[in-house]
């Protein structure tokens, strides 16, 4: 399976992504860098978290402006299956790709430890592994995490099975406790909470992997489906 | 074209401006005979900075040369950018720790995050990529609005840079003292991993080689900032407060990445940030190091602001600029890196074979003076020393013995204590995982990283108990390098190389002086016993309010290394029933 | 030179955690009185031209400045032309 | 009720690094022409009543809203009136 992991400047989690994928999964890996025209050809795309322009403006706010991302509305049209994760969650936002804005936290502090995340949605293809209600270790590291959008939205989100992680205990004052949501596709994911940094256990959680290796099995099967 | 009116020679010389810029009348006598003739405003200024004691640590060298500084395991000692020690495999991490007090003390915020910026261009200009930071933090009491503002706002500055870079923050330790309660302690450490072959110096060889400036723009940020860091804080420094610079992690962050990628070029020959003294020291000290001079044109220094003149952007502060050496002809391919990231890479002057630094500005040369006399030769002071008295009646006073009668009455109050209890809040706001090679993040004896690809990872901590220190400064400082040798060895790993960060309050007084000498005596003999030689280090004097000074604190910084992930040992409690051994006494 | 003024302000309804900490902040000094604040974005763009200015800074606002779920914008162009 | 609006802004010759990624962003995204983008805070103050209204508002600016070190301020109180 080919990863591509999108670079911006200011991205900080890219080589993180970049090992998740390739050292821990064991599949092949590519840091595209921003200015480069097109994501095509890529199994899976992974927006790494960062500080994308410093954060500066709003987070993801820049980014999402740059010319690669025509290329990944293209492939998420084409249902690529694309993760962003922290800053790349705030891109895919800010990008239109999901639904919804992130505010600061509520105790406006950087946040950064072990949360516990329920798996609210098993049913897709980043989540496969997971069982349904499973409650999972994954660290945060964010400032504007809290999630935010209208009723509407949220009714929305709620009927389409589009909220995928939750919080345990709410850290940061998100709307109905939302760490991760799927767009009705079921080909983007955004969560704020760093799966890439739990994916060996010297480093205190492997929980995280299995996100990964759903993507892998559920591009197998797509891939054997197609062949 | 405006043109600013600078005091001539003669009147710098008659009304004493050198004074106002920190020289003395006897380094003012020394400038007129090095060069022969009465130095010009700007040339006045650049003595000042690069004699100040934050460039040229004119009082603390007889004391820094005691320090052991050698071992098998040394790559590089004190004098570039940072100290570098082997970790095997060809691999090898540097390190440094460095004061931000003043510029704290005024504007805590950015004085934090500009301190951690600057610690980490150090590690990076070496060639190494940073993998890791901590700080030591001294505050007053917890019990005034100033003090709750300047703590909230320095572990904010520290926070916003440090994470925005993406270099974790691994831990640090804090303590609250009524001693720093005007005059706050703010140290950054950086630690780096190189692969040995990558080690880059400042060092500006090559004659006719060009001099490339990269990253911000040059403001009036700061401007006698290095010298201003050198003055006892006083009730008009509030006026100062405008000299503070302010930090751009985004332009930090594609500087490390730039300039990470121009190290594997060999059409680069040098490489050093502009910290203190920006332009200046940068410069000139890339110059004297190769035994050449330099030529700078200013007129080509990328500017903010209109109308600046040749004294103000030789001593701006401006923070996130960096300076490169770069083979004759092949400028375009280092400029090319750094346009990727949409860095400007300018040719602002050349490497001469004369050894006078020399600037041009508006047509006119505004400098030209020898490199080697203005980087190497600032008059070297040995202070007066004298036993303080409160040392003398401490001494003779009996071991106190407290009576405890009630054990968990006792421990409770000792864990309210903001210096003893949990710094959670503190280290939570901090991304201490980025990277994803944190194995102990803050919480534990000392910070663990592993390094990638191979079987072996690193501790790092930062200690230093200044009271241990004030009561007795040469014992003190034998427990500071002990305690962090503890640290280290308590996770498993074996204390490679120390850094020390000296704090002190006004050397001019010979009781602080004596408290420096007895505490660098004291370090210097855990560092030879302990086999952890001092690499790097950084001297921060005159911290002091109101004529009263800190406590001594000479912050120790320490790495070791695990030969093997397997020898990672945790500091908690892992089962019940384990049993509890107490080693020493 | 233009100088354009956008205010970006929080709609309603969206929780803004920077304004109630100042409001929190501001009963603790002893202020009395103060029923709500809000904290919002003040940018100043300087043009060289006023070549289709509005229809401009309109786009700009639309497309980066403001974030239309969470925020509304208003601008002033030059001098105080209010929109 | 009392609208009071505040505007922060750097003082002249601070770095505003954010300003500056904005300004870069507006160029590639093609804008021309802008010179110069300078970020600050508006802060919007609803009070109860105007008593002494522009002395506790001048206070709370000084002490709490602005950093005096790198910051100016200037506010507006209920219909406009400039200060
Ligand atoms: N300023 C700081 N930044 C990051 N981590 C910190 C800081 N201060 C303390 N810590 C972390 O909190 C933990 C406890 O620190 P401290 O109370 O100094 O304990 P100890 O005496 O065991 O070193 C350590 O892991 C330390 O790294």
């Amino acid at each position: 399976m080919r990863f591509a992991v999108v670079v911006f400047p200011g991205s900080n989690c890219d080589r993180d992504m970049y090992h998740a994928a390739k050292d821990a999964l064991g599949e092949e890996a590519t840091l595209v860098w921003y200015q480069e025209e097109s994501l095509a050809g890529y199994d899976a795309i992974l927006i790494p978290g960062g500080f994308s322009y410093g954060d500066y403006l709003r987070c993801g706010a820049m980014a999402s402006t740059s010319p690669i991302v025509r290329s990944l509305r293209e492939e998420a049209e084409n249902g690529t299956p694309i993760l962003g994760v922290c800053n790349g969650f705030q891109i895919l936002l800010e990008a239109g790709l999901l639904p919804g804005a992130l505010l600061r936290n509520k105790q406006l502090k950087f946040l950064c430890h072990y949360e516990t995340l329920i798996v609210q949605n098993n049913q897709t293809q980043f989540t496969s592994l997971y069982e349904e209600n499973e409650a999972i270790q994954i660290p945060i590291a964010h400032g504007e995490g809290n999630y935010y959008c209208d009723d509407e939205t949220l009714q929305q989100l709620k009927r389409n099975n589009q909220i995928v992680f939750t919080y345990q205990n709410n850290p940061n004052g998100s709307v109905s406790d939302i760490a991760g949501i799927i767009n009705e596709q079921g080909n983007v994911l955004g969560m704020m909470p760093h799966p890439e940094r739990a994916t060996e256990s010297i480093l205190g959680s492997e929980d995280g992997l299995k996100l990964f290796k759903s993507m892998l099995v559920n591009w197998r099967d797509q891939y054997a489906k197609n062949a | 074209m405006l043109k600013t009116l600078e005091p001539s020679p003669e009147v710098v010389e008659k009304e004493t401006h050198y004074r106002e810029m920190g020289l003395s009348d006897e380094e003012y006598q020394l400038i007129k005979d090095i060069l022969g003739r009465r130095p010009n405003f700007t040339e006045t200024g650049i003595f000042s900075v690069m004699w100040s004691e934050h460039c040229s640590y004119k009082t603390s060298k007889p004391l820094l040369s005691r320090f052991p500084t050698d071992g098998p395991q040394v790559i590089q000692g004190p004098g570039e950018g940072a100290g570098i020690v082997d970790i095997g495999d060809g691999q090898a991490v540097a390190f440094k720790i460095e004061s931000h007090n003043h510029p704290s003390a005024v504007e805590p915020y950015q004085g934090a995050a500009t301190g951690v910026g600057g610690i980490i261009r150090d590690i990076f200009s070496m060639g190494a990529r940073p993998i890791a930071s901590l700080n030591s933090l001294r505050f007053g009491p917890l019990t005034t609005g100033r003090v709750k503002y300047l703590f909230e706002e320095v572990v904010h500055g520290i926070a916003g840079y440090g994470n925005c870079v993406g270099v974790p923050t691994v831990g640090g330790e804090i303590q609250f003292d009524p001693c720093y309660e005007g005059n706050p302690l703010v140290n950054a450490m950086s630690v780096g991993l190189i692969d040995q072959k990558d080690i880059q110096k400042g060092i500006a060889k090559g004659e006719g080689n060009t001099v490339l400036y990269v990253g911000s723009k040059t403001g009036r940020d700061g401007i006698h900032g290095a010298t201003f860091a050198s003055e006892d804080l006083s009730e008009d420094s509030e006026s100062k407060r405008s000299n503070v610079q302010v930090g751009d992690p985004f332009m930090e962050k594609l500087l490390i990445e730039a300039c990470l990628e121009a190290i594997h070029s060999d059409a680069l020959v040098g490489m050093q940030d502009m910290g203190a003294a920006g332009l200046t020291s940068s410069a000139s000290e890339m110059a004297s190091k190769a035994g050449m001079g330099m030529e700078m044109n200013l007129d080509l220094i990328p500017q903010r602001e209109e109308n600046m003149t040749a004294y103000e952007m030789m001593l701006s502060e401006s923070q996130e600029r960096m300076l490169l050496v770069v083979e004759k002809g092949r400028e375009q391919e280092i400029v090319d890196i750094f346009k990727k990231y949409s860095l400007d890479a300018v040719n602002v002057g050349h490497v001469t074979s004369d050894n006078q630094f020399r600037l041009l500005h508006n047509g006119e040369v505004v400098c030209d003076i020898p490199v080697d006399n203005l980087a190497e030769d600032a008059p070297v002071y040995h202070k007066p020393s004298k036993v303080p008295d409160y040392y003398k009646t401490f001494q003779a006073m009996p071991n106190y013995e407290p009576v405890v009668q009630d054990t968990n009455e006792m421990l409770s109050r000792l864990l309210q204590q903001p210096t003893i209890a949990s710094k959670e809040y503190v280290y939570d706001q901090y991304d201490s995982m980025v990277q994803a090679n944190t194995v102990f993040a803050p919480g534990s004896d000392a910070a663990v990283i592993r390094i990638r690809d191979y079987d072996k990872s690193i501790a790092i901590t930062t200690d230093c108990n200044s009271r241990y220190i004030y009561l007795d400064p040469e014992v003190g400082g034998k427990i500071a390098v002990a305690e962090a040798c503890r640290n280290i060895v308590a996770t498993g790993a074996k204390p490679l190389a120390l850094t020390d960060g000296l704090n002190f309050g006004n050397p001019d007084k010979p009781e602080v002086f004596w408290q420096m000498e007895k505490s660098v005596d004291g370090m210097s003999q855990a560092s030879l016993a302990l086999d952890a030689p001092v690499i790097s280090g950084n001297v921060s004097l005159y911290n002091e309010s109101n004529q009263q000074a800190i406590y001594p604190t000479p912050v120790v910084g320490m790495v070791g290394l695990h030969r093997s992930t397997e020898d990672i040992t945790p500091s908690t409690f892992r089962q019940t029933g384990d049993v509890i051994i107490q080693i020493g006494d | 030179m233009i100088n354009v003024n956008v205010h970006i302000t929080l709609k309603e309804g969206v929780l803004d955690p920077e304004g109630k900490a100042i409001e929190g902040s501001l009963h603790n000094l002893g202020y009395e009185g103060i029923e709500d604040v809000r904290v919002g974005k003040l940018i100043n763009l300087t043009f060289d031209n006023s070549d289709r200015i509005e229809e401009k800074v309109e786009e700009i606002c639309r497309k980066l400045l403001a974030n239309p779920v969470i925020e509304n914008y208003t601008y002033t162009i030059e001098d105080g032309v209010a929109k």
